[in-house]
C-alpha cells in the first residue's frame, strides 16, 4: 500500500477504524485532541459511533459499558486524564472486559506542561488504579509503529479479556510521518457471547451475563485474582515485544530506551560509532510485560561495563532495569523531563562521563 | 544525508502547511522524513514553526536543535533562529515583513518579498507558496516537480485555487533564480 | 374480584440481602413486571449500581453490568451508544446518582441518552451505614451529620427531579413511592412508560422513586413508610415534572 | 374460581408490611423464628382473606402469591393450615 | 498517659486531631467511614471543619484548596476512592503542597471486595498518578502504629511539602486495639507564608503567593522535577523506616512483609521457631522510601538461602525486594488477595515447601 | 464630562496570551475593578481554571491558586472551609465548569459555599482549539462536531443558570454579557454585587459572562461580538436568575 | 498464654458490644487484646460476629480461625462455628434461640436462657449482658469485677440503665455457677 | 481640567474593538506592524476625542488610559502627535 504522510494522532484514530473498531469515546486534552477530530469526521463514514464524553472519568465508564457488550472500544487522553480513568481501568480489568487505551503523554506531575514526556511510565505499568491488575502497555517510537500497534491492541486486548494501553507521547501525537497502513483487521471479537453483556437474545441464550468486579466472597476473589494473574504470566511468555541496536558487536554501555527517548539514543550511537565508541540499545516495544530477560542478557555481556535508562522522566523505567540486570552491572539513569527531548550530543556527554569515571 | 529545514513566522501564515508540502514532496521523492511542529497555548497569538528533517535513512532524532536551512516569514522569526543554521545553509527572509537581514556572512540569504508578490498575484493567502517554492528552488531539498504535485493534490479539494497557488509557486521559482 | 399474583419472571429465586422492610424489593419487582409485560428481557441490560442495590445483578435474570459508585449513567450511554437495539436501564440510590454520580447523570439526561434510570431516593447512604445523603432532609441524623443535617453547613436536600426538568433536552422526569398500595400502582405504570419511551427511541427517562431504609433510619418498617410519607413527600413531591411531548 | 393464597416462609423476613396493608386483617407474624432468624407472617384467619393482592404489593420480597384454582378442595387445605 | 481501647479508624481521626489537623474532607466507603463519622462529633469540639465531599474526586481538590492555604488537612478513603483521587495527589505533589492521605485498602480490582487487602501497594509507592512524584507511604501494623505514623505524617508533609500517605488495610481500621496517644503535637506549620495562599495581608506582604503546578517553559519544568526530586532522594537518606524480627541469629529464610501481614508472619516464625526452624523478618515501615539497603543486608547473610515477600496481594511489593535483593537470592513471593489473610499455618507450609525444593 | 481611565491596581502589568479581540481580558478587567472597589486583595484568593484563563494566576496581583480542569469549586471550598476570613473566587470557563466541572459546581452552590464564580461562557473549548462545549449553540460548528452541533446527539445547549437557579440553597445567579460598553457596566455591578454577598457571609454567588472566541469561531472580534449578541444571548438571556433575598 | 473468644449472633443482639466489654476489662487487666469484627454487607440481615484476642504478649495473627471459646447467641452462629472451637473450650448457648446442642463431647456446654432471662428482668436489650457475664465466669478468660466496671463504664452516660444491665451482669453469674 | 489619552502600543493587539465603539469616530488601526507583529490602533482625529472612555471600557487588553490633568500643552502634545 502506498504510504501517506499523517500525524501520529490521526494515524492511531485511523488504525482503529482500520482494526474495526467504530466505537470511540473521548475527551479533548492536548496533546491529544487530533485523535478526536480526526474520528468525528471519520466514524460517521464507517457507520461508527463518537460521543465526547463530559470528563475522562466518565469517558472511562462509557468505554467500560460498551467493551462490556463485547464491541471494540478505544479511547485516547493525556496524562492527567489517564489519571481521571485509573479507577474505571481498574474496574474494566477487574470484569476482565477488552478496550484500547492511548495516552499521548505530556510533562507532569499535575497540570505540568504540553509537551512530550514519558512521565506515566510507573502509571502505566504498575497500574494507576487500586487492586491486582497489569495493563498491557506497548510504546511505539514513531507514527508507523503507533498505528501497527494500535491496530494490534484490540486482539491482544480480547485475548487476555482487559485494557490494554497504547503509551506514546506528544511528538508522536503531533509528528507527521509517512505510514504504511497494514491489512485491515477482519476477525471479529470471538468468543464474546460466553461473557458479554450483549443482550440474552442476541446469543440466543437463555443464561444471563455478568460484568462485574464485585466478589464478596474472599475465596472467590481471591480465585479471581489467580486467573487475572495467570493472563499476566501468560503475557510474560508470549507478548514481549523489543528491539536490538547495536547490541551484535562489544559494546562498552548499554542503554535501555523507548519511544521518542530511543530515536534520539540511536542518532547518539551512530555518532558514538564514529568516533568508535560503541553502545548498545535494547528498546523495550512492550513496558508490560518488560522485556526483562533481554535486558539481562544484553547487560551481562562481557564487554559491557555501565547500563543505563534513558527516559524522559526522573526515572522510572530505571527500577525495572534494575530488576531485570539483577545487580550484575550497576545501572543508572539519564533524562529530563519537562517538555525539552535530551539531545544526541547531551546523551554522547553522559555516556562519556560514564566511562571515564 | 539529512537535511533539516525550519519554518518559521506568525500563526497564521500557512507555515505548517508550507512545511507539509515540502514533506509530503520528499515522501514521494521516496525519502525519510519527519514535520515536526510546534503546539499549545504558547503559540496563541505568538510564534508558530514547524521543522521538516529530510534524509535518505530513517530518521533519528526528529528534534532538530541546529538546522541546515531556515524560512523565516517574520522578523521575530527570523532574530530567533537564524543564529541557529547550519553554516552554508539557506536562510528565506521574507522581506515584505523583514526589514532586516540574517547577519550572518556564512549562510546563503535568500531575499523573498513573499507578501508584496502575494498579494500582486491576488491574495496574501499564497505568501506560503512563494516562499516554499523558492526556497525548495535554492536549497534543492526536493525535487520540484513533486513539489509543485503536492501543491496541486493539497488543493485538490478547492479546486479554483489551484491556479492561484500555480502562480505563487512559479513565482516563487522565479524569485530564487533571480536571486 | 379476586387476583392472581406471582413472582415475575425477570425477577430470579434469589432471596435479596435486603433489610427487612427495605422498599428496594418492591421497586425490583415492579421494574421486573415492566420487563415481562414488555417483553424485552431478553435485550435488556441492567446496570447496578454501588450502594444496597449492588448485588441486583442477582435478583434480575436479564443481562446486568455493575457500575462504578455514581457511574451507571456513562456505562448505560456506552451500552446504549454500540448497541442500540438493546434496552437499558440503571438502577441508582440517591448517593450514588445525586452525590458522586452528578455528573454523570446531568450529561446522559442533558444528551437525551435513550435509557431509563431507576433512582431510589431513601434519604441516606444505606449500604455504608446511614451517612448523610444530598437527599437526606433538614434536621435528619445521620452518622456523618450526628447532630442533624445542618442546611447551613451542608445547604438544602437536592431534588433531582426538578433539577433535571430544567434541561432543554427532552426527557421524561417523574417522581414515584412505594410507600403504599397506591403508590405502588402508580409506579408501576410509571416505570412501564419511562421504559416504552425509550423502546420508542423517543428519550432518556427517568423516575425517582421515594423509598425506605428502616435500617438507618432507626425505625421499624412501618414508622418508616409513615415517616417518608410525612417528612419526605412534603419537600419531594410526587407527580411528572416533564414529558417528551410537553 | 377459587384462590390460593401462599406465604413462603423462606422469603419472607417478617417485616410486617403486609399485615398493616390487609383490608380484612388477616395477617398476623407468628412466634417462632424461621431458620434465617425471622419471624414470618401467616394468614390467621384466612376465611377473611378475599385475595384482593394488596399484601403482595406491599411485600418487598415477593413472598406471597396467589394462585387461581378450579379445584375446591384446594382452597380448604389451606383452610386448614 | 492510660491506654484505650479504640477502633483503628476512629484512632487516626483522633491522631489527626492530637497532630493540630483540624480540616478533614472525607467520601464514606467501606472499610473507613468510622474516621468521618468519628470526627463529624470530634471536630466540633474543636471547632475543626469537617466537609463530607460529594466525591473522591471533588475531595482530592478540597484538600488541595486547604492545603495551598497552608493549613493541616487530611483525608481518608479506601482502594476505589484513592484512585479517583489520583488526579489530585499528582497535582497536590506538583503544586507542592502538604497534604495526608489514609488508604484503608480493601480487596480489589474494580468494586473489588470490602475485606482487608495489600493490593494498592504499586498505587500508593510508585504514584497512582502521573508525572515524576513519589508520596511517602507508611504501612502501619496496629492501631498504635496507626496512631504515631498519622502524627507523624503532617510534620514530614511539611518538611517535603507534599502528600504522605498512611498505607493501612481493613482489619486495622476495623479492629480495637489498647492505644497509647503520644504528646500532642503543639508545632504550628512552619514557613507557610514562603509559598502558601494564606493570604497577602496575614502574611503582611505585598508579594502575591502561587500554588500551581503548571509549568509552560520545559526548562522551568524540569528544573521543578529536579527540585521534587531531590526531595525524594532526601527521604530516601532520612526517612527509611523498619522493623526487623528474629534476624540476630541465623535464619534459612528471610520474609519481607508489612502492615497486619507481617504480624502474622510473626506469629508464624514464632511457631517455627518452637520447631527449631529459624526464620527472619525485615517489616518496612516506610514502603517509599523502602528500605532496600535493610534488605539487601538480610537477604545476603549467610545463612539465608531464600528471601520471600509475602503479602495480601498478587506480588507487588516483591518488585522492590527483587530491585533491593539485586540478585543475590532467589526472590519469591506467598500471598492471598480477597479478603482472607493467610493463616500463620499457610505461611509456615510454604515456608517449608521453599526448604525442601 | 469626561472621564479618567487607568488600569486596576488588582491587574498585574504582564500582557496577556489572550487572542486579540478576546473578551477574557474584558472580564479579567472587571474582576479586578471589584477587587480595587472593596479593597480586598489582601484577603483574596484566586482559583485559576484549565482553560484559555489557566495563566489568570500572571495577571492579577492577588494570592492565586491553578486548580485541575473542572475542579476550581471543589479547591475554593477547601479554601473557605479552612479560612472563611479570605475571599475566593473561581474563574472557569464553559467546558471547566459545565462539562467535567458539572458536579463540583452544583454541590458547592448546593452546599452554599460561601466564594464568587466567574463563569465565562463562550459556547466552545478555547484553550484545546475548539472542540464542542456544553453550551455550543445547534449546528454551531466545532473540532469535534465538524458537521455543526447534533443536538439529536448531542442535545441542547447547558444553560448553567436556569440549572443552578432551581437549587433549595439560598444563592445568587446572574448572568451578564461583555458584547459592548452598556453590558460591560451592567456585568461590573454584577460582579461586585457577587463579591459582596461574599464578604457578607450571605450566599454563594454565581456570575455567568457572556464572552467570544474570535479564534476558534472562526470570526473577526467585531463578527465575534455580532455573532454573540443574535446568537447566544437569545438562548442565554441576560439577567438575575436568583438573589438570596427572594 | 493467648485465649480467643467468638462472639456470634444476628445484627442487633449486641454480638459487638459484649465482645468489646470483655476486650476493655482485659486491656484494664494489662493484657493484651484485639477486638476482630466481621464488617459489611454480608451482615445485612445476617450473622454478625466478632473475635475477642487476649495475650500476655502481644497478638499476633488477630485472624483466628479455630478460638478457645463461642458464644453461640443464635443457632446459625452455633452450626457455623462450633466445630471450629478448640477442645476443652467453653461454648455459650443461648437457648432462648437455639433448642439445639454443640455436638461435641469435648467442649464445655454452657447453657444460657439469656433472652428469657433478660426479658424477665425488664427487658430482652440485656441479653448480651447477661451472657457476657456468664460465659466470663466460666472461662475465667478476664476478671469478673475489672468486666463488671467496664460494664458500668459502658453505660455511664446512660445512668437509668445501669441498674438493669447490672441485674442482668449477676444473673449471668449466677446461671454459669449453676451451670 | 483636561485629559490625556494614551495608547499602549505595547498592549495594543489591534483588535480594533474600541474603533468600533467610538461615537466620534476617532481611531483608527494603523498600517504598520509592531514588533509582536500586531497593528496597533491610534488616534486618527484627537481633536474629535470627547474622553468618554467608551475604548477604555470596551479594551480587553487595557491598552488605553486616560489621565486627567491641568496642563493644557500636554493637551496640545497629543494633538500633534
Ligand atoms: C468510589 C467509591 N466511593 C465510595 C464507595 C462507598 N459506597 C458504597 S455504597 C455508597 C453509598 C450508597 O448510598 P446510596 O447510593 O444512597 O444507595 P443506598 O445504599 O442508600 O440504596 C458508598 C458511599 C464506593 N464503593 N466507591
Ligand atoms: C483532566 C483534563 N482534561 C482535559 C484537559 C484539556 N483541556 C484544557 S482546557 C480545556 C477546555 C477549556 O475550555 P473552556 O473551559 O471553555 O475554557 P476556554 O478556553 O474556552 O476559556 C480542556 C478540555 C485538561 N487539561 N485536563
Ligand atoms: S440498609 Fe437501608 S437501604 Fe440498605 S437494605 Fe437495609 S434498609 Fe434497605
Ligand atoms: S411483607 Fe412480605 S416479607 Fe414482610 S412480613 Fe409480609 S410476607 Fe413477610
Ligand atoms: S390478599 Fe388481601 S385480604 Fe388476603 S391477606 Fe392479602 S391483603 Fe389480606
Ligand atoms: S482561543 Fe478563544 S478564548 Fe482562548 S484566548 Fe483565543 S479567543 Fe480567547
Ligand atoms: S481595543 Fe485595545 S487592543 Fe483592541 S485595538 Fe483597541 S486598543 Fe488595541
Ligand atoms: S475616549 Fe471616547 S471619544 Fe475618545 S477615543 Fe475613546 S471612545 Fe473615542
Ligand atoms: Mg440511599
Ligand atoms: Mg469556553
Amino acid at each position: 500500500m502506498a504510504k501517506v504522510l499523517m500525524k501520529g494522532n490521526e494515524a492511531i484514530g485511523e488504525a482503529a477504524v482500520r482494526a474495526g473498531c467504530l466505537n470511540y469515546f473521548a475527551y479533548p486534552i492536548t496533546p491529544q485532541s487530533e485523535v478526536a477530530e480526526y474520528l468525528a469526521k471519520r466514524l460517521p463514514e464507517v457507520n461508527g459511533t463518537f460521543v465526547q464524553g463530559e470528563s475522562e472519568v466518565a469517558v472511562g465508564y462509557m468505554i467500560f459499558g460498551a467493551a462490556g457488550c463485547g464491541e471494540r472500544v478505544m479511547t485516547t487522553s493525556s496524562s492527567p486524564g489517564i489519571s481521571l480513568m485509573s479507577e474505571a481501568i481498574s474496574y474494566i480489568a477487574g470484569a476482565r472486559c477488552p478496550a484500547v487505551f492511548v495516552n499521548i503523554m505530556r510533562g507532569g506531575p499535575g497540570l505540568g506542561g504540553i509537551l512530550p514526556s514519558q512521565g506515566d511510565y510507573f502509571q502505566a505499568t504498575k497500574g494507576g488504579g487500586h487492586g491486582d491488575y497489569r495493563v498491557l502497555v506497548m510504546a511505539p517510537d514513531g507514527v508507523q509503529e503507533a498505528v501497527e500497534m494500535t491496530m494490534k491492541a484490540f486482539p491482544l486486548a480480547e485475548k487476555y479479556r482487559g485494557p490494554v494501553m497504547i503509551l506514546g507521547d506528544g511528538l508522536i501525537g503531533q509528528m507527521m510521518e509517512p505510514v504504511a497502513f497494514p491489512e485491515d483487521l477482519t476477525v471479529a471479537p470471538s468468543n464474546k457471547d460466553d461473557w458479554a453483556t450483549n443482550g440474552m437474545d442476541t446469543r440466543k441464550s437463555t443464561e444471563k451475563n455478568l460484568v462485574k468486579s464485585l466478589f464478596l466472597d474472599p475465596k472467590q476473589l481471591n480465585d479471581h485474582n489467580l486467573t487475572l494473574k495467570a493472563g499476566y504470566q501468560r503475557m510474560k511468555e508470549e507478548e514481549v515485544m523489543f528491539e536490538r541496536y547495536n547490541t551484535d558487536g562489544d559494546y562498552k554501555v548499554l542503554i535501555v530506551s523507548y519511544g521518542t527517548m530511543s530515536r534520539v539514543c540511536k542518532t547518539a550511537i551512530d555518532m558514538m560509532k564514529q568516533d568508535g565508541l560503541e553502545v548498545g540499545l535494547v528498546r523495550p516495544k512492550t513496558l508490560f510485560p518488560f522485556p526483562e530477560k533481554v535486558v539481562f542478557d544484553a547487560a551481562v555481556k562481557e564487554s559491557c561495563q555501565h547500563v543505563v535508562s534513558i527516559e524522559m522522566s526522573m526515572g522510572q523505567m530505571v527500577e525495572d532495569v534494575e530488576r531485570s540486570v539483577k545487580g550484575r552491572r550497576d545501572v543508572g539513569w539519564y533524562g529530563q523531563c519537562g517538555g525539552d527531548i535530551p539531545s544526541p550530543e547531551e546523551i554522547i556527554s553522559h555516556i562519556k562521563s560514564l566511562l571515564k569515571s | 544525508m539529512q537535511k533539516e529545514v525550519m519554518f518559521a513566522g506568525f500563526g497564521g501564515q500557512g507555515i505548517l502547511l508550507s512545511a507539509k508540502l515540502l514533506a509530503h514532496a520528499a515522501m514521494k521523492q521516496g525519502l525519510e522524513v519527519a514535520w515536526v511542529p510546534s503546539y499549545g497555548p504558547e503559540m496563541r497569538g505568538g510564534t508558530a514553526y514547524c521543522t521538516v528533517v529530510v534524509g535518505d535513512k530513517r530518521i533519528g532524532s526528529p528534534i532538530i536543535k541546529t538546522p541546515s536551512h531556515l524560512v523565516a516569514m517574520n522578523r521575530p522569526s527570523l532574530e530567533k533562529f537564524a543564529p541557529d543554521v547550519q553554516p552554508n545553509g539557506v536562510v528565506l527572509i521574507n522581506s515584505s515583513l523583514i526589514p532586516v537581514q540574517s547577519g550572518r556572512d556564512d549562510v546563503v540569504e535568500l531575499i523573498v518579498p513573499a507578501n508584496e508578490a502575494a498579494i500582486e498575484l491576488g491574495s496574501v493567502k499564497c505568501a506560503n507558496i512563494v516562499a516554499v517554492s523558492a526556497f525548495a528552488a535554492k536549497s534543492k531539498m526536493v525535487d520540484i516537480d513533486l513539489l509543485r504535485e503536492s501543491v496541486k493534490e493539497q488543493f485538490a479539494s478547492k479546486a479554483k485555487l489551484i491556479p492561484l497557488n500555480m502562480k505563487a509557486f512559479d513565482k516563487g521559482l522565479e524569485i530564487a533564480e533571480k536571486a | 374480584m379476586g387476583k392472581t399474583f406471582s413472582k415475575p419472571e425477570a425477577l430470579s429465586d434469589a432471596h435479596t440481602h435486603y433489610c427487612p422492610g427495605c422498599t428496594h424489593g418492591i421497586i425490583h419487582r415492579l421494574v421486573a413486571e415492566a420487563i415481562d409485560e414488555l417483553a424485552i428481557k431478553g435485550r435488556t441490560v441492567g446496570i447496578a449500581p454501588v450502594g444496597c442495590a449492588v448485588l441486583a445483578y442477582n435478583y434480575f435474570t436479564c443481562d446486568f453490568q455493575e457500575a462504578a459508585h455514581g457511574r451507571a449513567p456513562a456505562m448505560a450511554t456506552g451500552i446504549k451508544r454500540v448497541r442500540p437495539d438493546l434496552v437499558a436501564f440503571t438502577y441508582q440510590g440517591d448517593g450514588d446518582l445525586a452525590s458522586i454520580g452528578m455528573g454523570e447523570i446531568v450529561h446522559a439526561a442533558n444528551r437525551g441518552e435513550k435509557f431509563t434510570t431507576i433512582f431510589v431516593n431513601n434519604a441516606i447512604y444505606g449500604m455504608t451505614g446511614g451517612q448523610m445523603a444530598p437527599t437526606t432532609m433538614p434536621g435528619q441524623r445521620a452518622s456523618t451529620a450526628p447532630f442533624g443535617r445542618d442546611t447551613a453547613q451542608t445547604g438544602m436536600p437536592m431534588r433531582m427531579c426538578e433539577l433535571l426538568s430544567t434541561l432543554a433536552t427532552p426527557g421524561y422526569v417523574t417522581r414515584q413511592a412505594v410507600l403504599k398500595p397506591k403508590f405502588i400502582n402508580k409506579a408501576k405504570k410509571a416505570i412501564k412508560k419511562a421504559f416504552e419511551y425509550q423502546i420508542e427511541n423517543r428519550c432518556y427517562s427517568f423516575v425517582e422513586v421515594v423509598s425506605t431504609c428502616p435500617t438507618n433510619w432507626g425505625m421499624t418498617p412501618q414508622n418508616a413508610l409513615k415517616w417518608a410519607e410525612e417528612t419526605l413527600l412534603p419537600y419531594y413531591p410526587l407527580g411528572e415534572f416533564k414529558t417528551p411531548e410537553a | 374460581m377459587a384462590y390460593e393464597h401462599v406465604i413462603d416462609d423462606e422469603r419472607c423476613k417478617g417485616c410486617g408490611l403486609c399485615v398493616d396493608v390487609c383490608p380484612k386483617d388477616v395477617l398476623e407474624i407468628s412466634g417462632k423464628v424461621s431458620p434465617k432468624g425471622y419471624f414470618p407472617v401467616f394468614q390467621a384467619r384466612p376465611d377473611d382473606c378475599i385475595h384482593c393482592a394488596l399484601c403482595c404489593t406491599m411485600c418487598p420480597d415477593v413472598a406471597i402469591t396467589i394462585t387461581g384454582t378450579a379445584d375446591e378442595n384446594k382452597k380448604e387445605k389451606i383452610k386448614e393450615t
